[in-house]
This record gives C-alpha cells, structure tokens and sequence, in this order.
C-alpha cells in the first residue's frame, strides 16, 4: 500500500523531510513506524509516541489502508 | 475573535480582542493564563523560538479540550489561542481565558486547560540559544536530545 | 500604571496599561485574576454597585499584601488595582496579575492574592437590587441584615 | 478625651453619619465601642469587627490618645 507520512519537529529533523510517499507492506501504524524508525533511526521507540491516521488520533493496532496519511507524533512541547 | 473555542494563530494573539468572547453578564470571575517566550530555560539563554503545529488535528484537540473543560467545570465560557511560527522573547505564545459565577471554577479551568493544552496538543517547540544551537523540547522543557 | 503595587481607582481599570508593570524578559507565565460585576446574587437580581472604602488603610493592607506574595511565591512581579465608588453589571471590580518564570507560581499567588484581598483590604460592596433595595454585603455575599 | 470616628458601610448606615466627633472616657477601642455600639444600636459584636487607630489596625485593648482617629470596621466584601 502506499502511505503519505508526514513529520513534525525532531522526527522532521532525523527523516530530512517534512513529508513523504512511501510504499510499505505495514498494515498497522506499529509495523509501519519500525519500518520507518529503521529507515531515518529516529531516536524514540513507539512508546513515547502517538499516531494520527487521516487527522484523527488512532491505536497502534489501528488497520491501514491504501492513501492513508500517517502521522507519528513526538512528545508535545506546546504551551 | 473566532466562532471556535480553541484556534491556532500565525499573527500576534490580541488579548483585547479574544476575552470579548468571554463576557457575560452572569460572570463575576474572569482568570486568564499566557505563555510569554522566556530569555532562558534548563539554564540556557534563549534568543527566540517557533512553534510547529500539525494544525488539523491541534485544531480538533484544542476544541475537545476546551469542551470537555465547558463541561467539567461551572464556567460561562472558556477559550484558547496559541501561536505558531517565529517567536521573540517577551512574545505571547499561548492566551487561555474563563469566565464564571465564581472564582473557584474560573481559575480551576483556566489551569486545567492550560495543562491540558500542553500534554494534548501537537504543538512542538524549537527554541534557538545563544551559543548557536537550537533544539525540539519534550514536554518537561528538556531537549529531546537528552532523552 | 502606579509605582505602588496596588492601587484604588476611582475611574475604569485598563488592564492593558496595568498589565506592563508585570512584563519581565525571564517571565514565562502570566496569571491574572479579574471580579467583574454580575447581574444577579443570592438570588437577587443585581442593578449596579458601590464600592466603599476606608482608603489609607485599604492602600497599606494592600500593598502589605503584594509584598508578602512577591516573598511566598516564585514570581517576578504582582500587582492587584480595586475600583471603589459605582459599578455597572460587567464592569470591571479588580484585577489582579501575577508574572512569574513557571505557570504554577504565576497561579498560585494570583489566588492568594485575591483571596486575602478579599478577606482583608477595608472595602465594603453595597449591592442595589432590581426591587429597589439595597444592602451591604458579608465576605460571603450574603447580606449584612441576614446575620 | 476627644475621638474622631469614621463609619462606613452598615455602620455608617446605622449611625446616619460617616464621621462623628465624641468625647468619651473609654480609654480603649472596646471600651468605646461599647459605648457607640450602645447609642448607635450597631448590629455586629466587636468580635465580628476590625479597629483601626490613626490608619493601622490595633488590638481592642490599645491604649487610646485623645484626639485618635478611631474606626470599627465591619466585616469587609471587596473583590
């Protein structure tokens, strides 16, 4: 399938974009972000994040589809 | 001033103007927290900052926040601005107002929001110092190169 | 704007103005507390107000006030301004506001502040109710013919 | 001894007046208190009020001046 991710602040940094297309045999975010983690060695592991799916907050178990836009999203600093 | 409770702001937040959607006749409390940008933090001088923003669903969690605390607690009305983009120091970077009948419920939801705000919302914070570096925080205000 | 702490003003307060004395370049947070006058307590509809005041002293217990919020709390600057003499609904009674580098002094000694404000400068409220009486109220609100 | 008393709120209500100058032999405030309570028909005990002597609080059994300024203070409501 294929995924629009996109990266906000240290995440963005590490992956030296802001966003990308990426085709990927991941059903879930899980195996989506070890896959991704792996590829541009982003320094959290899944715990400390959380993910959006289309805009919305989903679970890690959460099933994927094709055109799906993925968001990992690093521990807020807002405020 | 915005229909929404909670809006994301890439120009100076005017404070004169967002507290008129507080106002109410019924209302004999009005608290209010901001977020000024600090010339310093974990020991470091601090030059200036920016804010990103994955803005559709800070928009969406901002708003839920501020729901869920118009239901938590005895307020008339309750609302939040933050900044995204380049701050200076001194600069507002986040508005939090509430209005109620009493005091109690006004400064309870003020501060529930603002932690709220600061613990759910996908806003990051990337502030620039005086010896050249910058770096994203987590949300203790530690870089995140440190954990 | 006042050199003092606090102050008793006789014309609308203009937090814009009064606000700058709090604004400090290491200031992370600001908390400001507000009493605006509501149209109904007790149960009463409420038309307007008068605030009375036993002014020397008031001006000494509030300032006494301020200056033990600067030294119990962790903040750069407070200040607190109270109208005396007659108020509309949705005036503006007293504001308060508190600087401080982290959220939780700035909240703290706003509370405070007002609290003892409230229990301790003479200033008295006489309440005129849309029956067209009129009475001085308690701490607690309640009127002084009640106890 | 001579004292100037000011009234304000109930107490000033009460006593029709926001400044009344008294002679009196009371030598402290609760002593005079006593004795305006008694001939203003005041509703508060002293001990619901605050004494003020020449602009600072004192306790009841300050010794008073002639010529002191004295003021009963009922409970306040500011804020």
């Amino acid at each position: 399938m294929t995924y629009r991710l996109l990266y906000f602040a240290s995440l963005a940094d590490r992956a030296g974009c802001a966003e990308e297309v990426r085709d990927s045999a991941a059903g879930t975010p899980r195996d989506l972000y070890a896959e991704v983690a792996a590829a541009h060695r982003f320094p959290f592991a899944a715990d400390r994040l959380r993910v959006a799916v289309n805009g919305a907050f989903v679970a890690w178990d959460h099933a994927l589809s094709d055109r799906d836009e993925v968001v990992f999203l690093p521990p807020v600093s807002g405020g | 001033m915005s229909d929404k409770r909670f809006s994301l702001l890439e120009t100076a937040i005017d404070v004169g103007v967002e507290r008129r959607a507080l106002d109410h006749a019924a209302a004999g409390a009005y608290a209010s927290f901001e977020g000024w940008v600090r010339n310093h933090n974990d020991g470091r001088a601090v030059l200036r900052l920016d804010y990103q923003a994955y803005a559709p669903l800070a928009a969406d969690e901002g708003e839920a926040i501020l729901a869920e605390a118009a239901g938590r607690f005895a307020v008339r009305e309750v609302r939040c601005v933050h900044r995204v983009g380049r701050l200076a120091i001194g600069d507002l970077a986040v508005w939090v107002g509430a209005s109620a009948d009493h005091r109690d419920a006004a400064f309870a939801a003020c501060r529930w929001i603002i932690d709220e705000v600061k613990r759910r919302v996908p806003i990051w914070k990337n502030e620039h110092y005086a010896d050249g570096e910058s770096g994203w925080l987590h949300p203790d205000n530690t870089p995140v190169g440190s954990g």
